[in-house]
């Protein structure tokens, strides 16, 4: 089976599909790689790196496109690039099909296969294939960092000889993945932490972070099987705004990480929110990718609100490159060895599989995926 | 070889006592000084021997204000012990281990 | 015989039912029903007795009815605050008992062998001892005399004469082989005396150990008056008492943070404070399981971190002692002295990697105001933070520096290693203070230790 | 009389040695010190006997020349894994001794009270058990014959009934007086064969507790014969034993996950496991006490943490847990499961805020391999991440997740509150093996609990 | 009187029997059986008395054997002990504590 | 007295000298307090809330300081401004005599009482007024977070789903006041942290934050009364840095902070050194103020050398002005404080003071610093 991992060409993006490392995983399966030429330059890997893991060769990208049995790459392929996909072969990358689900349509028309990355199921066994989970993590951990190189104040608490410093306030909204890596770091580094989600099981699990969870009545919410948050109406997004404003007033640091799957992320800080804060409050918008949670956020820029700074970067994890591709490449191993028939040395599609059913996108020619059919 | 098995019998007892008790929390002294005073006020056996067996009256007298002694000793000392005891709140209670 | 068997199987049913009661005792779990054990033994005792043949019982009956209703009536009357008088009150009855019961036999039989007659000696003396000593003690802490230990030059010899001549009076009249009664009476009095002369000397506040000890010889004499009777029940009984109070006391003593000795021999109630002043110089070194014994009974802790915790390592044993603390009921709070450890914040990073909240921690003048409330301070390798020096010694070069007054608390323990000076290299008369202990060691140690302690009940 | 003062005298000393001497043997610093203790509290008792009137010597120093020889040599000649071995040997002779002890006295004066013949009774009986028992442990230590243990239909039936059998033996000689010499020589012959028959049922793996036990029993002879002399000196060394020697059986039986009934009632030494494997479905419980006797005999402890422990927020006492078991000369590794928590790296801030060194942390793919040398896996709230459903069932949910192999470790001790299923919802066998011990509560209490035993010591 | 004094001594002994022993290192659980097993050895007091009291020759060699077995398991009980002991490295000297 | 409080001029200084939390304490003491107008403007500090303090009125700088019995500020005067103080007057700033000790020259000209700050001993006692050190504490922090915003990676160690990620190996050369805080940030983070320092006690200053010490043979080093370390002979600072060299190479992050006092720093990371770590890793050169210790820093900016991003930031507290300001403020109460009389409600300059000798540059017309008669 020929592998191609083509490269990315969005000057933004830091991070590399594929490290020689997970290229000497596959090559043990038997699989045979290719690789675009300087697909690791941004992380320093050079070529012969790749080869001496196993890659059979670097191929510019449209031949290595158009002989694969199996593409591995990050981000979704332009048009002109599903075009020459070979009709029936694998695609395995981010897809963004909710905020563009045309791709889906090239790709069936194409007759390849696609798995989305973004649709991988949230259940136990599916979690070492789970990219969108692994690079939440690290958002989480970028977000706070961010937020504490800005902040003109400490994070811990200090008594010294000059006076007691007093602890930052972190204020951590959506306690998904992201949250959770967000409430950590923050906690590390000293700070007084609370968070705030709509699911019922995550005061549990951030009190387990050593954290306060702030309780707000809300009525019904709960989680969908997959563990994903459903949708509040909009009485309820009220409400909670009005619950969350004095909390946002006592922050020193909001951090926002709320999505619903499959939808445009919550608008759960307005602008009034932001401009109650105290001079000099830092809000890291975690959810940008989505939309953000933060009304009055640019997204993909640092503005200041009054004297507020808001930051609504997009891909967080792209701030930490090294750790994001390392996982994301073990992502894509671990995704391959899964499916991987020793015996014919080959991927094997199984529909009735689990994981497939939940990720697979396209079909034989068809968009099979339930949630876009 | 009776004295001596009495000596057998303390040297015993004495041990025994040393090793009974180990570590008490604070709020136990009072009353487990008040219980095992309590106990100490089996010297009414003898006193109860010297006052009903006869002899003369002085004997008698002596043993009977010793009977009373005794008595106040052992009565009030588990009494007072009890109250003292009744005063705690418990742990809880399902655990309650068998000595 | 068949009587005696049934009646000796009383008795060792008694004896077992007090060791139970008395093990049980020790846990708050299960006194209650260890002290009705117990009581349940003694109520074997008594019934087994009475089934002696030839016994005549409207004495008996009239002295039980008359103790056991005086003794109903006054446990139930008495306030809890009386409660220690009252304990002491029927240990003085429970010695006097005894040394009536040692006349009565020896009158009784005149003849008796020399090894009764010592034991009856020894069962007036112990007794005598117990009944005066606890009457003092009534009357102390009643409060009918003052509190104050009464103390005059020659004390100790005076008391120490008096116990020789008891002895000399006891040999005597075993060796005479109970010919002379007159050593009998001397040896009565004499043991009286010596109880009053022995307990007068201390004060009110070491009262509690002073009960505790005369529990232990009220134990001893009724096991004397066994000797005397040759019962089995009443010498297991009585030194099971007698051992077990002795330990009991101990525990007591040392939760008091006292010594067994002074309280016996100096008029250590208010003289611990005299006394000690005269020994500055000399540093008083504690134990971890004394030290134990007077945080577990404690009700307000400080927590005092410094430099020494952080060389140890001891955060986390600390963040644990301090919890185990509150949950013992103690109020518990960690003193941050600003310049404490080797930068600013040193303390607070090491407590926060330990989970200590941030609401337990507390700044020096906060804590100050309200020091003389705080049972017990904990200086965890702090010196020079806590270093009295800076407050009283204007030559000194730290004079002027804002410290923790720990010297303050009711009791101050230093974890350290050496006496050595902290950073600054000033000398630290805390160290010397009557009110503190010294415990030596690598603080780490020396807080597991303690937590060992605690674990441990 | 004073020869016997003496003698009585020197025995009391001897009772007291032996007391400190075992209490000594329980603390390796004191152990070496309190074995020599107890031993010369044996050469008084031996000396002070040999001042009884009237004895005439030569059988005795013949006697005492051939044993000792024998014991010596055989003491200094064993090699160190012949130890239990010898231990058990001259227990059983310890046995023989008593057994003999007591039928010799009979024959000596057949027409003693029946108490006395029920005394001999007891020592014969115990004695017997003891000796032959003792020799068929041996046996199989030593490999003569194989460790197995020897099953067959009904034993515990011909056990119980062989018991019956030497009581009665027993009740009958004492009741017809001594009448009947061959009631005692029938009652040798059960006694014997009652102590093969309950031992070789045993597996040679669980013999060390059965030598315990006979040990116990030995002593319960003495003690016999102690009563069959009217010699206090038997009775107290005896049952002292006895008693601590029942202890003991129990603290070995609970270190190495037995229960006594177990041992005593079924071939456990192989049948466990098979055993178990029937009784799927029913989890067993395992006290802190027992745990700790596990963990503090292992060699090698695994911990894997799980959400559990981030839910009770037990890191700290999960830390000083392990501290403690290296200090105990354990090696621990902790093992990270990926997924374990809640959020990728969550076991990782935990264990970092708990200052766990980053060396001691393990991957699953580090330890499995070598899980059958781990002594104890301690799971702390983990599920998911040891469900060897993953491996074994294909209808599994999380079938093909790679997990912690902490079934394959000798024995796993699961601290969790309830049954319930995990994150995934799947069911856990895992608590189901017949290796596995539930420790249920809340983990930071269980773990403190643990803590508190080791500290405890 | 005798025999229940003999019982309440047993009685005793029992209890202390039961207090003495709390907690044991894994390592020391040999050498403490051993050791306790050598004290079992005491029924020698019992087995040099029926050898020496004279009586038929017989009961004489019952009582020979009964010492020997008994010294065996003196002698060599303590010895192996010691022996095991021997083997321990300790800790702290200087802490050693008194019983 | 007359308490005069300037403002700042460089349009980078983010710090307020004087915050009204003192201007409280110091009116409590009887002091009659001005501040420059818009002296917090920089924290969002009103003038009012000074007045509300007890300040007794804004004035601005010229006629601040022509009047003022004793001037506070925190950086040092302009010459301009030396010239309209009043004589006899008391004037208390930092000066950076070290690097310019014509500024005392000009006092002394002017008869002018100069304590300097930067000269307080460091001692126990005078620890409340130490602003050096209050300083250097908040550099330490906030090097750290600069390098972890910037670092390709992440600092904590994270055993997940896709793979171990490895932690950050921090080395922080300099274990002072700021050297320890960088330590102790660092391990909260969660990364490997090693620490070396020439002074013989610092080692167990270092490892009291359960960090390693690297141990260097250098033969005698030693430290100063004082506690700062003493200079190095050339040959020990060759041999330090080959001792280094290695450590640097396998480090994420360097931290630096050695400082010699009233010297130039030394010199220690080379650029072949810089050059030998990995890519994308980071050096924060904290010493920047007094020379910098990496040779190929430029002061002042962020630059790239080769694949390694160089930090060399002056007063790296002024990214936490709320808190360095909060610090510095406190000193120069605790400092005023100590030497105030109630009597005479004045500050009263005793000469023989252990403090007042170190801390005195001139007085009655005349450098009086030993340092630099
Ligand atoms: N906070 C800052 O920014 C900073 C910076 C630099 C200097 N300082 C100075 O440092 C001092 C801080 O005061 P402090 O009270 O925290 O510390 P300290 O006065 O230096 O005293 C620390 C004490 O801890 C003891 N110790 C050391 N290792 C120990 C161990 N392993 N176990 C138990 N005890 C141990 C030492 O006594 P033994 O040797 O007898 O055990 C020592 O006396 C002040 O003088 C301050 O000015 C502070
Ligand atoms: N790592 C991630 O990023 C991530 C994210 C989301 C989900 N997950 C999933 O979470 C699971 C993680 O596995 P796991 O083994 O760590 O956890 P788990 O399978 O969820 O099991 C945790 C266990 O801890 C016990 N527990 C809870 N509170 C406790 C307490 N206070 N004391 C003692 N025990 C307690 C619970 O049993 P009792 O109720 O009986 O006590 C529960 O069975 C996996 O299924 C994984 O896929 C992981
Ligand atoms: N089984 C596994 O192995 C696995 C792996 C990863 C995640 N998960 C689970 O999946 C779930 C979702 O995780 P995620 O981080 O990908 O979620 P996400 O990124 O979709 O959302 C982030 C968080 O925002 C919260 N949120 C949504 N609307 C909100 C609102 N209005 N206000 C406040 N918070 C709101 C969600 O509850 C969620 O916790 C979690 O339960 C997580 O534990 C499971
Ligand atoms: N007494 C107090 O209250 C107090 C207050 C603050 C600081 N101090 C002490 O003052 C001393 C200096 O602290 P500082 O942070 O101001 O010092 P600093 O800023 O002058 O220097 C920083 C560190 O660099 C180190 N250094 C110098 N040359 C070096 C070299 N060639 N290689 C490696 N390291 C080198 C120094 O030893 C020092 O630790 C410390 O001992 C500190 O504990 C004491």
């Amino acid at each position: 089976m020929q592998i191609y991992v083509p490269g990315e060409d969005d000057s933004e993006e830091t991070r590399v599909p594929l490290l020689p490392e997970t290229v000497r995983q596959l090559s043990g399966l038997g699989c045979e790689i290719s690789v675009e030429p300087g697909l690791g330059a941004a992380l320093g890997v050079s070529d012969s790196a790749y080869m001496e893991a196993g890659a059979g060769a670097t191929r510019p990208r449209e031949e290595g496109l158009k002989s694969a049995d199996l593409v591995l790459r990050l981000n979704k392929p332009s048009p002109g690039e599903v075009d020459i996909l070979k009709p029936g072969c694998l695609h395995i990358s981010f897809l963004d099909p909710f905020t563009d689900a045309s791709v889906l349509r090239l790709l069936a028309e194409k007759s390849v296969d696609a798995i989305a990355m973004e649709l991988m199921p949230r259940t136990t066994l599916a979690q070492k294939m789970d990219a969108l989970s692994s690079q939440a993590n690290l958002a989480g951990y970028v977000a706070v960092i961010l937020a504490a190189e800005r902040l003109p104040r400490l994070f811990p608490m200090m008594m010294t000889p000059a006076g007691t410093l007093q602890p930052a306030r972190v204020l951590v909204v959506g306690a998904g993945v992201a949250g959770l890596q967000a409430i950590a770091t923050a906690r590390r580094l000293g700070a007084r932490v609370q968070a705030y989600d709509t699911r019922p099981t995550a005061a549990e699990q951030v009190r387990s972070l050593g954290a306060r969870f702030v309780e707000i009545k809300l009525g019904e919410t709960g989680q969908t099987e997959q563990g994903y948050a459903k949708a509040l109406t909009d009485q309820q997004i009220e409400s909670q705004r009005q619950a969350l404003q004095k909390h946002c007033a006592d922050a020193d640091v909001v951090i926002t990480t709320a999505q619903v799957f499959g939808k445009k992320a919550p608008v759960i800080v307005t602008e009034e929110m932001v401009r109650g804060m105290k001079a000099g409050s830092v809000v890291v918008d975690a959810a940008a990718d989505t939309g953000g949670n933060v009304a009055c956020a640019a997204i993909g820029q640092e503005t200041m609100v009054g004297s507020v700074r808001v930051l609504a970067f997009r891909n967080l994890s792209r701030r930490v490159p090294v750790h994001a591709s390392q996982v994301y490449s073990n992502n894509l191993g671990n995704l391959v060895e899964h499916f991987w028939d020793k015996e014919r040395k080959e991927f094997v599609l199984k529909r009735e599989d689990e994981i497939l059913r939940g990720a697979l996108a396209t079909q034989g020619g068809r968009i099979v995926n339930p949630l876009f059919v | 070889m009776d004295v001596s098995l009495l000596f057998f019998t303390f040297m015993l007892a004495i041990f025994l006592g040393l090793e009974l008790i180990s570590k008490v929390p604070s709020k136990l002294h009072t009353p487990l000084m008040s219980g095992s005073n309590a106990i100490s006020g089996i010297t009414i056996v003898g006193a109860l021997l010297a006052a009903g067996r006869g002899g003369s009256v002085f004997l008698t007298v002596l043993g009977t204000v010793a009977v009373a002694l005794a008595a106040i000793n052992v009565v009030g000392g588990y009494w007072v012990t009890d109250r003292m005891l009744a005063m705690f709140r418990y742990g809880p209670k399902k655990d309650e281990p068998q000595p | 015989m068949t009587a005696l068997l049934f009646r000796n199987l009383a008795y060792l049913g008694a004896a077992i039912l007090f060791i139970l009661g008395l093990k049980m005792l020790t846990r708050p779990e299960t006194a209650r029903r260890g002290n009705r054990l117990s009581a349940l033994g003694m109520l074997i005792a008594i019934v087994a007795t009475l089934t002696t043949r030839g016994l005549s019982f409207q004495w008996i009956l009239a002295g039980l009815a008359v103790g056991g209703i005086i003794g109903a009536v006054a446990a139930q009357a008495v306030k809890m605050t009386g409660m220690p008088e009252m304990v002491a009150l029927f240990n003085g009855f429970g010695g006097g008992a005894s040394l009536l019961v040692g006349c009565a036999e020896y009158l009784y039989n005149p003849q008796s062998p020399a090894g009764t007659l010592i034991a009856v000696a020894a069962a007036v003396l112990i007794g005598g001892v117990t009944f005066s000593g606890s009457l003092v003690a009534v009357v102390k802490l009643a409060g009918f005399v003052s509190g104050k230990p009464l103390l005059f030059r020659g004390q100790k010899l005076v008391n120490g004469l008096l116990l020789a001549g008891a002895i000399l009076c006891g040999a005597g009249f075993a060796a005479e082989a109970g010919h002379m009664p007159g050593l009998l009476a001397a040896l009565i009095i004499l043991a009286l005396i010596l109880g009053i002369g022995s307990t007068i000397p201390i004060g009110g506040a070491d009262m509690p150990v002073v009960i505790a000890l005369l529990n232990s010889y009220s134990g001893l004499a009724a096991c004397a008056a066994g000797f005397v009777l040759l019962n089995t029940v009443l010498i297991v009984s009585g030194s099971l008492v007698g051992a077990s109070g002795l330990i009991l006391t101990g525990i007591m003593c040392r939760a008091m943070n006292r010594s067994i000795g002074h309280v016996l021999f100096a008029g250590v109630g208010v003289a611990a404070g005299k006394a000690a002043d005269q020994v500055q110089g000399e540093a008083r070194p504690i134990s971890p399981q004394d030290a134990y014994l007077l945080l577990e009974a404690a009700q307000h802790v400080a927590i005092v971190p410094g430099y020494g915790m952080a060389v140890a390592q001891a955060q986390h044993a600390v963040s644990e002692l301090g919890e185990l603390l509150q949950a013992n009921g103690c109020q518990v709070s960690y003193v941050i002295h600003p310049v404490a450890g080797r930068m600013p914040g040193h303390m607070n990073v090491l407590l926060a990697e330990a989970n200590v909240p941030y609401d337990l921690l507390a700044e020096p003048q906060d804590v100050n105001p309200t020091m003389q409330s705080v049972d017990v301070a904990l200086v965890i390798g702090a010196n020079d933070v806590v270093n009295p020096a800076a407050r009283e010694d204007a030559s000194s070069a730290i004079y002027g520096m804002p410290i923790v007054n720990v010297d303050q608390a009711k009791t101050c323990i230093v974890l350290k290693r050496t006496l050595s000076a902290g950073f600054s290299g000033v000398d630290n008369p805390l160290f010397f203070k009557p009110n503190t202990r010294m415990l030596f060691g690598d603080a780490k140690a020396s807080v597991a230790a303690l937590v060992a302690e605690f674990k441990g009940t």
